[in-house]
């Protein structure tokens, strides 16, 4: 029986050469392509502390490392780049939280987390959710729902994670489900629904997955569910 | 050994109660049951007449052969009357012979 | 022909804890509903309540079978946060371990995967191919199912120097026996006719379905967390990874089995390779993770796993999110047992290698 | 007879049914005793006791109670298929790289069929509600009534034979078409669902692969040309039939392992499906006497059969007694039988009918052609 | 003298007989069906008919007893009510059979014809090459029909029997 398994000398060296700036699908009305970035002169302002300490610890390692680390540098500017555009093509209200090698955070307004997660998944290539977490931030009444999407179809992007994070008010948490976006986020979402109480907006089946059927408590993974006093 | 005479009353019997259920069954099932009780009655005359009767050697066991014919018919008969029932049982959820009436599936 | 529903029940000895109702019309099932959570512990609301370092017997406890593949995300994603750099050697012990422990978990799978088709052999050989794995991880952490050897920063000991010879000897058996396993199971008419062109699954329904591990990677899809994205020493390690492309149970399988040689192949260079050295970073007793977020993910026997760490500098991390290869292999479930036979639902069932206390948490 | 009697209707009714039963089951229990009190035992063993004199014991020995109790009939059977289910066990284990029974008697578990038997006894026997208490309780007892009337027919040697009759193998096919009658019992009786699964799936498949059993049979009868299985041992007596009908046999191996829902036929009792399928409400001595006797001395039977068929009964090299030939010719059959439990899976209800109804057929009929062609021929020595 | 294995074996198939139709369940009726059958194969051995008595046990006990229990799972379940019409219906039923019974027995006990006292007995080579010559010889069309119906029987049923179609049709209908 053949081996099916084909050698992949090819793909274990992407990594190391430079990762060209991301394949934006041509639609008609994406937004210019980010120039391709020179390799900027070290000196220039870096936008973050990340790149400063990459740069800092360069100088006093040996010859083949020095060019692996030049590649890291060269790949955090693409995701610069790339986080910079998602935020100008979100407008108002989205910011990039940070951008750390392979992994970089935008939150966006909550109106617009379906729009810009149909623009992620069309035309950067985003295609599939890795998991959906909720975060209980008591002190500024918020519920925070973080979607990590990953890349199967673009190579440049399938090593980094995008975190697109939304904010929703903790009295009345209600957030649009991006079921309709990607297929694979259905249970996820039901599970923060039934953990948190965030109610998924236009979600096919929106009941109890995880928890038994006749749980009749707060949601349990909420800040004010506190085990210690409750097993006591 | 039993003669003739006592084969014959037997199969008498048997034929007349397959006559009864006949007419006084009203499942489906019971009558098929009686039809397959009257044609074993049928059976055993055959083979008891021809085993006592005797006849040229060409002709001699005519009656062992048609019961074998009696006893594959009746096989293939009960199949087809089978088959019916469940049709029938599919479009009108019972086969109570009194209430299948109306003509139309 | 009335439908019937079945329960295919938290009980029933094809299904673990785990229940799928199932709507039958004759031998065709027509609907199906997953009911998971008959074993849901709430580990997430747990991690809240205890240190880096307590969370670790208890974050393992759910896969006993892959216990350091279920914690090597975890360990690297509180790594990512302290900003510490792992020694040489314990990158190397961590990849050895953890591909013994995939196959340890495959042959367990292939074991269960044989007796749902009635073939006691192929139930039999796995089970007693286990053995030698676990006693090579009880050689290097001390347990034989949960071993909690990894510790964010390294390992918790080194290994006794008689281990790699241990481990070379293992290896060699193996080899043999994975080319018995190929003749009598995977060669074996009968499986081809129940495994071949069941459940199958299409590329585009893995990605949108958002199938993990030998599921994606059976249906066309190359895609394993330790080739797009290597952590540790994986990308200095030279193997493949097999994929194929029908799609149904067969290839589920098959790649699953290679795999298998493909772990061989890796835990023969990490052994050889193993540089001597400290085996962790001294935590210097803080065990607090600074403010930050951090999301870490690794190839564990079922597939890509995920841990998403949200800590504001306190005592406890704030918040710690699982995303299990079993929970993101659930939605398949159903998909592919609509429209299959009720005889055909072990082998799809079964052939997705879903392991639902993993899936519960 | 719990519910109360209203009218004179129910009474009559009630009378008839008890007057049934005892008619059905009083000559089956008082005939044979009958027999035994009228012939032979009491007054024999009394005066054997006093002086056993060597030709009165062979005269028992060669009575038909003893052939039919004892040697070739039941009680060896029952042994020999005891003997079996530890035999299959073993052989297993061994090609699965495990022990297998080791505990029960001195010798590697060589009282483990009997360790099963007291275990089965001990366990309670549960009938659930609703369940159609005389046809459950009466299942059991005609699987292994069904079971051993097989034995009736097989010539273990020249002289050991139960019934010398010249419609054997028309004997073996009726036996043959009871089998589904009690799986169909069994199923209905159980009033559940997987049972009555296991039932209909049992049906099939013995349908299926009766007709090519049969057609397999028909091709070493023709070449005997008699019904009569001492005829058809009689004759192979330089060549057996497995050289001249290599297919018949093929076609008949696979057909018995079907017959006996053994491994790859095995859907009735298909575990991971539908749990045990048509035996599943059955526990304690109730499921022993099924699976524990009757399902081996089917095996026996079948494996047997296959060696009359086709390996020449008791033909040997005369320095071993022909019985013993016999055995050793079905020990082989048996764990002939035995080993694709090892190593094949299950099959699928669909792909098992196709095999049945297409493949089966179809080798059956060529074998069918072979027979005729080499009667043609005269390959057979003429009688 | 009467014989005693004759005289069991008729009370047997009468009462089963009454059994098949009286039971409460069709289940039990089924059931003594099949052992009627089961009586009719005794009297053919009495015959010393022993090839007709396997023939009879292959086809009457094992096929059409096994559709009838088949079917009656399948279907006729429903357990009949016995409403007072039936009753009437039953007790006209009864005088109509006995009536039958009577003039039968009265025409069949005084059979003429040269009647043996003894039924043949032939041994089975005998028996099939008699039965065997007669198929060839008279009996060939009657062979052919015979066969040609038993096909229609079979494709028959089948088409009538047949509902739903393979796992393609169950899916998308």
């Amino acid at each position: 029986m053949s081996n099916p398994v084909e050698s992949d000398k090819k793909s274990t060296d992407t990594a190391k050469q430079e990762v060209p700036p991301p394949k934006v699908v041509s639609t008609p009305s994406s937004p210019p392509p980010a120039p391709s970035a020179p390799p900027a002169p070290p000196a220039a302002k870096l936008p973050c502390e990340f790149c400063r300490r990459i740069l800092d610890s360069a100088e006093n390692l040996e010859k083949h490392k020095k060019d692996e680390h030049k590649a890291d540098l060269k790949k955090l500017q693409a995701l610069h780049t790339l986080s910079d555009s998602i935020v100008s093509k979100i407008g108002a209200g989205s910011s990039s939280s940070f951008v750390k090698p392979r992994r970089f955070k935008i939150s966006v307004p909550v109106k617009k987390i379906l729009k810009t997660a149909l623009y992620l998944r069309d035309d950067i290539g985003y295609d599939s959710v890795e998991s959906v977490s909720g975060v209980d931030w008591p002190n500024d009444n918020q519920f925070e729902v973080v979607y990590h999407l990953t890349s199967y179809s673009i190579k440049a992007l399938e090593d980094t994670v995008l975190a697109l994070s939304t904010k929703v008010p903790r009295d009345n948490p209600k957030a649009p489900s991006l079921e309709s976006v990607w297929k694979s986020s259905e249970y996820h979402e039901r599970e923060t629904h039934e953990m948190f109480g965030i109610i998924f907006k236009d979600h096919p089946c929106l009941d109890l997955l995880l928890l038994p059927e006749d749980w009749c408590d707060i949601p349990p993974l909420r800040k004010d569910f506190n085990l210690p006093r409750r097993t006591r | 050994m039993a003669e003739l005479s006592s084969f014959l009353v037997l199969s008498a019997i048997l034929f007349s109660i397959g006559v009864y259920g006949i007419i006084s069954k009203k499942s489906a099932i019971r009558i098929l049951i009686s039809i397959e009780i009257m044609l074993n009655a049928v059976l055993l005359n055959f083979v008891a007449l021809s085993s006592f009767q005797v006849l040229e050697p060409p002709l001699l066991l005519t009656g062992q052969l048609f019961a074998m014919f009696v006893i594959t018919i009746a096989a293939a008969e009960a199949a087809v009357g089978l088959a019916l029932m469940v049709t029938v049982y599919r479009a009108h959820q019972s086969i109570e012979v009194s209430n299948l009436k109306r003509l139309k599936g | 022909m009335s439908t019937m529903s079945l329960s295919v029940g938290p009980q029933h000895p094809g299904s673990g804890h785990f229940r799928l109702q199932l709507k039958v019309k004759g031998d065709i099932i027509v609907d199906v509903v997953p009911d998971a959570g008959y074993v849901h512990r709430g580990e997430e609301k747990m991690c809240e309540y205890r240190n880096l370092v307590q969370n670790i017997p208890h974050l393992e406890r759910p896969v006993i079978l892959d216990s350091v593949g279920v914690l090597y995300p975890y360990v690297l994603a509180c790594e990512d946060l302290l900003d510490i750099e792992v020694p040489e050697r314990a990158q190397y012990l961590r990849v050895a371990m953890a591909e013994i422990n995939r196959i340890i978990s495959h042959l367990y799978w292939l074991g269960i995967y044989g007796i749902f088709l009635g073939h006691s052999t192929m139930f039999m050989w796995p089970m007693g191919d286990r053995e030698p794995f676990i006693d090579l991880a009880q050689l290097a952490s001390g347990a034989r199912v949960t071993f909690a050897y990894l510790v964010p920063g390294g390992v918790r000991n080194d290994v006794p120097d008689s281990f790699e010879s241990q481990a070379l000897k293992v290896i060699r058996y193996f080899e043999g026996r994975l080319r018995e396993y190929d003749n009598i199971f995977f060669s074996n008419p009968l499986f081809l006719g129940r495994t071949k062109g069941v459940g199958v699954l299409t590329k585009k329904d893995a990605i949108s379905l958002g199938a993990v591990g030998p599921t994606l990677r059976g249906s066309g899809i190359r895609s394993d967390v330790r080739k797009t994205e290597p952590y540790d020493v994986y990308d200095e390690l030279d193997f493949d990874i097999p994929v194929l492309d029908e799609g149904d149970s067969y290839s589920r399988a098959m790649v699953a089995f290679l795999e298998m040689k493909e772990s061989l192949k890796i835990i023969k260079q990490a052994v050889e390779k193993m540089p001597k050295g400290p085996v962790k970073v001294g935590m210097r007793g803080q065990v607090r993770l600074p403010a930050g977020e951090s999301y870490a993910r690794a190839e564990a026997a079922r597939g890509a796993m995920s841990y998403y760490i949200v800590s504001d500098a306190g005592k406890f991390p704030y918040r710690i999110k699982i995303s299990p290869p079993s929970f993101r292999n659930l939605p398949t479930i159903p998909f592919l047992l609509k429209g299959a036979r009720l005889a055909d639902m072990p082998v799809i069932y079964w052939g997705i290698n879903y392991w639902p206390v993993e899936a519960d948490r | 007879m719990s519910e109360p009697i209203e009218n004179v209707n129910d009474f009559i009714k009630k009378v008839l049914e008890i007057a049934f039963w005892v008619l059905i089951f009083l000559p089956m229990l008082i005939f044979p005793i009958i027999l035994i009190v009228e012939n032979y035992l009491p007054t024999k063993i009394s005066t054997l006791m006093a002086n056993p004199d060597p030709e009165m014991i062979f005269a028992l020995l060669d009575s038909d109670f003893f052939r039919v109790a004892v040697f070739p009939g039941f009680t060896f059977a029952a042994g020999f298929a005891a003997f079996i289910g530890l035999w299959e066990r073993k052989i297993l284990a061994k090609m699965q790289m495990r022990v297998g029974p080791l505990y029960a008697g001195k010798f590697e578990g060589i009282l483990q069929p009997i360790a099963d038997l007291l275990k089965l006894m001990s366990k309670e026997i549960i009938t659930p509600r609703g369940v159609d208490k005389p046809i459950f309780w009466a299942v059991p007892l005609i699987t292994v009534a069904i079971a051993a009337s097989l034995l009736a027919v097989i010539p273990l040697s020249e002289t050991s034979v139960i019934a010398r009759t010249d419609v054997g193998v028309l004997i073996i096919f009726a036996i043959l078409s009871f089998f589904p009658i009690a799986a169909l019992m069994a199923g209905w009786a159980s009033n559940s669902k997987y049972p009555l699964i296991g039932a209909l799936r049992a049906l099939h498949q013995m349908v299926a692969y009766e007709i090519p059993m049969i057609l397999a049979i028909l091709g070493v009868v023709i070449l005997s040309s008699s019904m009569n299985l001492l005829e058809i041992v009689r004759i192979q007596e330089n060549i057996w039939f497995l050289f001249l009908l290599p297919i018949g046999a093929v076609v008949f191996f696979i057909t018995a392992l079907a017959e006996l829902e053994r491994v790859p036929f095995d859907l009735p009792e298909a575990e991971s499906e539908i749990v045990t399928g048509w035996l599943t409400e059955y526990s304690g001595m109730l499921f022993g006497v099924i699976l524990g006797i009757a399902v081996y001395v089917k095996f026996y039977a079948f494996a047997a059969l296959f060696t009359v068929f086709f390996l020449g009964g008791w033909h040997g090299p005369s320095v071993i007694p022909a019985e013993i030939w016999f055995i050793l010719k079905t020990f082989l059959v048996i764990t002939l039988m035995i080993i694709p439990r090892g190593v094949y899976p299950r099959i699928r209800i669909d792909i098992m009918l196709r095999a049945g109804w297409a493949k089966l057929l179809m080798l059956s009929l060529l074998n069918i052609f072979v027979a005729l062609l080499i009667l043609e021929l005269g390959i057979l020595p003429v009688r | 003298m009467i014989d005693i294995p004759f005289l069991i074996l008729s009370v047997l198939a009468i009462v089963t007989a009454i059994m098949a139709l009286e039971s409460k369940e069709i289940i039990y009726g089924a059931v003594s069906l099949a052992i009627t059958f089961l009586m009719i194969a005794g009297f053919f051995i009495i015959l010393q008919v022993p090839f007709l008595a396997m023939f009879q046990i292959i086809i009457n006990v094992g096929a059409v007893a096994v559709i009838i229990l088949f079917t009656v799972m399948l279907v006729g379940t429903g357990t009949v009510v016995a409403t007072a019409r039936d009753r009437k219906n039953s007790i006209f039923a009864i005088t109509v059979g006995i009536v039958f019974a009577a003039g039968l027995i009265i025409i069949l006990s005084q059979w003429p014809g040269a009647i043996r006292a003894v039924p043949i007995s032939l041994s089975i080579k005998e028996w099939v090459g008699g039965i065997a010559s007669m198929l060839i010889g008279p009996f060939t069309p009657v062979f052919l029909t015979a066969a040609l119906l038993l096909t229609a029987a079979l494709i028959g049923a089948l088409t009538l029997a047949k509902s739903e179609g393979t796992p393609e049709e169950v899916k998308d209908g």
